[in-house]
């Protein structure tokens, strides 16, 4: 599927931020493919906000424990020098500034960098969940999402109409066609696909934003895929 | 208090109608299953629910939705559970929703007698709607009261005859905070050893927060 | 030693104010003789605010163990049930009232219930300690102390002169004289030694106070002995 | 960010002169001593001290005292070394005294986001001074602020290799705290062991808080 394709190419490009040693939180959706995509040398430790480090993998379904879960409730597993804490300690350990980096989906971005991720337009808001304190505390934030919407709405705006999760927090931006930088809340182009001109780019993307001049063409089926 | 044991519904016969409860739990992982389901045998309602979430259609604390014993639930994802949003939009449920560590951290506050502190989660966002918001180096911060409850229920894997508590991987969740929380902490354990089999080391809840142990 | 008997008594008044399964903080002077004047049934539980629950009795010298110590750095043992944690959880556990009784020693208390136990006259005031943490979280604040100073002065006031560790604290006071119990801010004589009388006890006792309608006599050799 | 292990030494020439530092241990329990030892041998000085007490006459921090290194001490509880006392006289030293569950709360606050918060405790006495007051529940609270520290000096019993710290006995006391508070976190072990050999549940500071292992 196109689609899955285009997730997997998102989430190969925030792993290329990441760091060996980072601590890190991943969100639910894109950002949970991340942990498949990093680059050679590259060794993270996972954290659920539902109080574990050293996050494993998914176990097989004869080992699998329904108590092991990770915050998008998926079954887990445990690994060496994993540990367990308590929710008070696993956000403490977020917004206390703890964390590396929170790699997290959205809704919408705006551009100076406030985020729309929690309140899905038309629906009655029934959970936020932990996103707010991952993007306060982390001390960085990188926000991996398609583009558009499926229905083709921008998501990259001027100023967010939906409901914020937080306001100036985000640092990088990555979707399928760019990578965005936030700094002193201005949004900076630093990296384009070839697949498409900087003008297409400019025509789905109603946010305004700065072109950096070493910005990086870069072949979507090399560096995405 | 040194600690009571007896059975889930003895344990939830102290339970008043019209009580606030915290309940462990994050999805369906460290909750009190036993309690809950003796909770809801009973004919007791009318509660303000504390929990972070209310399981799923059915299950766990979906049940108690469904047999109509919540008229308000405080926590930061009911998404999980469909029938939580039909209540709502029924008027049949009132909905109070925090950030989750914000949740955490009320619960923490009014089980160490630290009635409010300041948060920078949430700032500048629709949840800080109606609060009072302070800067702290330069940042606005959002005023946030403790979370108190009458009764918790908490679950825990094993707990030795003092009360001592330890819990079973990200079953721990929300259940050591909600411990602290409560004019009166029943917990379900898997098992009840004698004191001195647990590592003093690594014991989470020590004795003091805890006032009923259920095994059954 | 007579001061060192007249101590003792008081330890052993105030534990008769403990009920079987109370958990229980000693502070430093009399109230740590407690612990040994225990009435037969009454087994309770010792916290430490150092970080200890189920503190054990001083250790033979073979098994001491300098990093076992309890708030006055005395060497401590362990019990089973025995648990550690930290001066945070230590102090929530004290602020958020589930200790049950809290003994401590005085230099004033005021006929409302505020007590002064902190700050020395005449001396530069460099320590407070967990002592103001304590009177204000647990439930039952029972001060135990001499009825006067060793120079003679009264301690018992209608104003602490000190500077205070907590205004209207306190439930219960024992002396090597009398017990007095306040109530919304007033002070009540409900015990008083056989070996004084009321108006001796008034003429050493500028606080002002009730006398309860079933006042008890004491033989201070049986009781307070 | 990966551990790093390195000697004493190495681990306190990160220090810079002027800096706030926080040091674990209640009385000479819990201490760092190997920490403090390399601190006093090192050319670094006036220091904001956030720890306590300052040891006992030439014991501990009361080294650093003695070496002039201590500008301005913040704790609860300096009754213990009377050297504290002559330095305050003297105007050596500044001091600022607090309670001490107000202490260990500023400090957890500070290692978890929390810039302030309100509580009951010195409401209504001299420690309260100067200090904003505030009602909860009908009664006094102070608002008190988070502490933070550029470098604290943790004692733990065992780490492993990522980090993940344990604790012995009451040496616990303040060191899992001001492990949380400081951007530059250093731990003194008494070993290190592969990872792993830790139980997962009874880890006390898991690795994000730890910069530094020094065991020597």
């Amino acid at each position: 599927m196109e689609h899955q394709l285009i997730r997997r190419r998102i989430a190969r490009r925030a792993a290329q931020e990441l760091r060996d040693g980072d601590v890190v939180n991943l969100g639910i959706g894109i950002p949970t493919l991340v942990n498949n995509e990093l680059s050679p040398g590259v060794n993270i430790h996972l954290h659920t906000e539902n109080g574990m480090m050293e996050v494993g993998p998914s176990p097989p379904p004869e080992a699998a424990d329904p108590q092991l879960i990770n915050a998008s409730r998926q079954l887990i597993s445990e690994l060496p020098g994993s540990s367990y804490f308590d929710s008070g300690l696993s956000f403490a350990m977020m917004r206390g500034g703890h964390l590396d980096v929170t790699i997290i989906g959205a809704l919408q971005v705006s551009q100076r960098g406030d985020l729309a991720s929690w309140a899905v337009p038309g629906k009655t808001v029934l959970g936020v969940g932990g996103a707010m304190d991952l993007v306060v505390g982390a001390k960085r934030v990188i926000v991996a999402t398609t583009h558009r919407t499926k229905e083709g709405q921008p998501k990259l705006l001027p100023e967010c109409t939906l409901p914020l999760t937080a306001r100036g927090e985000v640092d990088v931006l990555v979707t399928e066609h760019a990578v965005f930088r936030f700094e002193a809340n201005c949004m900076i182009l630093t990296e384009i696909g070839s697949h498409l001109s900087l003008r297409e780019l400019k025509a789905i993307t109603p946010a305004e934003f700065q072109v950096h001049p070493q910005l990086k063409v870069v072949n979507r089926k090399e560096v995405f895929q | 208090m040194s600690v009571q044991q007896m059975t889930a519904k003895q344990a939830v016969s102290r339970i008043e109608s019209g009580a606030t409860l915290m309940v462990g739990g994050f999805g369906l992982s460290g909750v009190p299953f036993k309690l809950v389901d003796a909770l809801v045998e009973s004919d007791r309602r009318d509660f303000t629910l504390i929990s972070n979430n209310i399981g799923t259609p059915g299950q766990g604390l979906g049940k108690m939705l469904n047999t109509g014993r919540i008229r308000k639930a405080i926590g930061t994802y009911f998404t999980t559970n469909p029938d939580v949003g039909e209540a709502y939009q029924q008027g049949r449920l009132e909905v109070k929703l925090l950030p989750q560590g914000t949740f955490c951290e009320a619960i923490r506050a009014g089980g160490s007698g630290i009635p409010a502190f300041y948060t920078p989660t949430a700032a500048e966002t629709e949840l800080a709607e109606g609060k009072e918001v302070r800067e702290f180096e330069g940042r606005p911060h959002v005023l946030e009261k403790a979370l108190k409850a009458d009764v918790s229920l908490v679950k825990a894997h094993l707990a030795d005859e003092l009360g001592n508590l330890v819990y079973y991987k990200t079953a721990r969740n929300f259940n050591p905070l909600m411990a602290m929380a409560s004019h009166l902490t029943i917990v379900e354990v898997d098992r009840i050893v004698p004191a001195g089999m647990l590592d003093p080391e690594a014991i989470i809840t020590p004795h003091p927060f805890v006032d009923i142990l259920v095994t059954e």
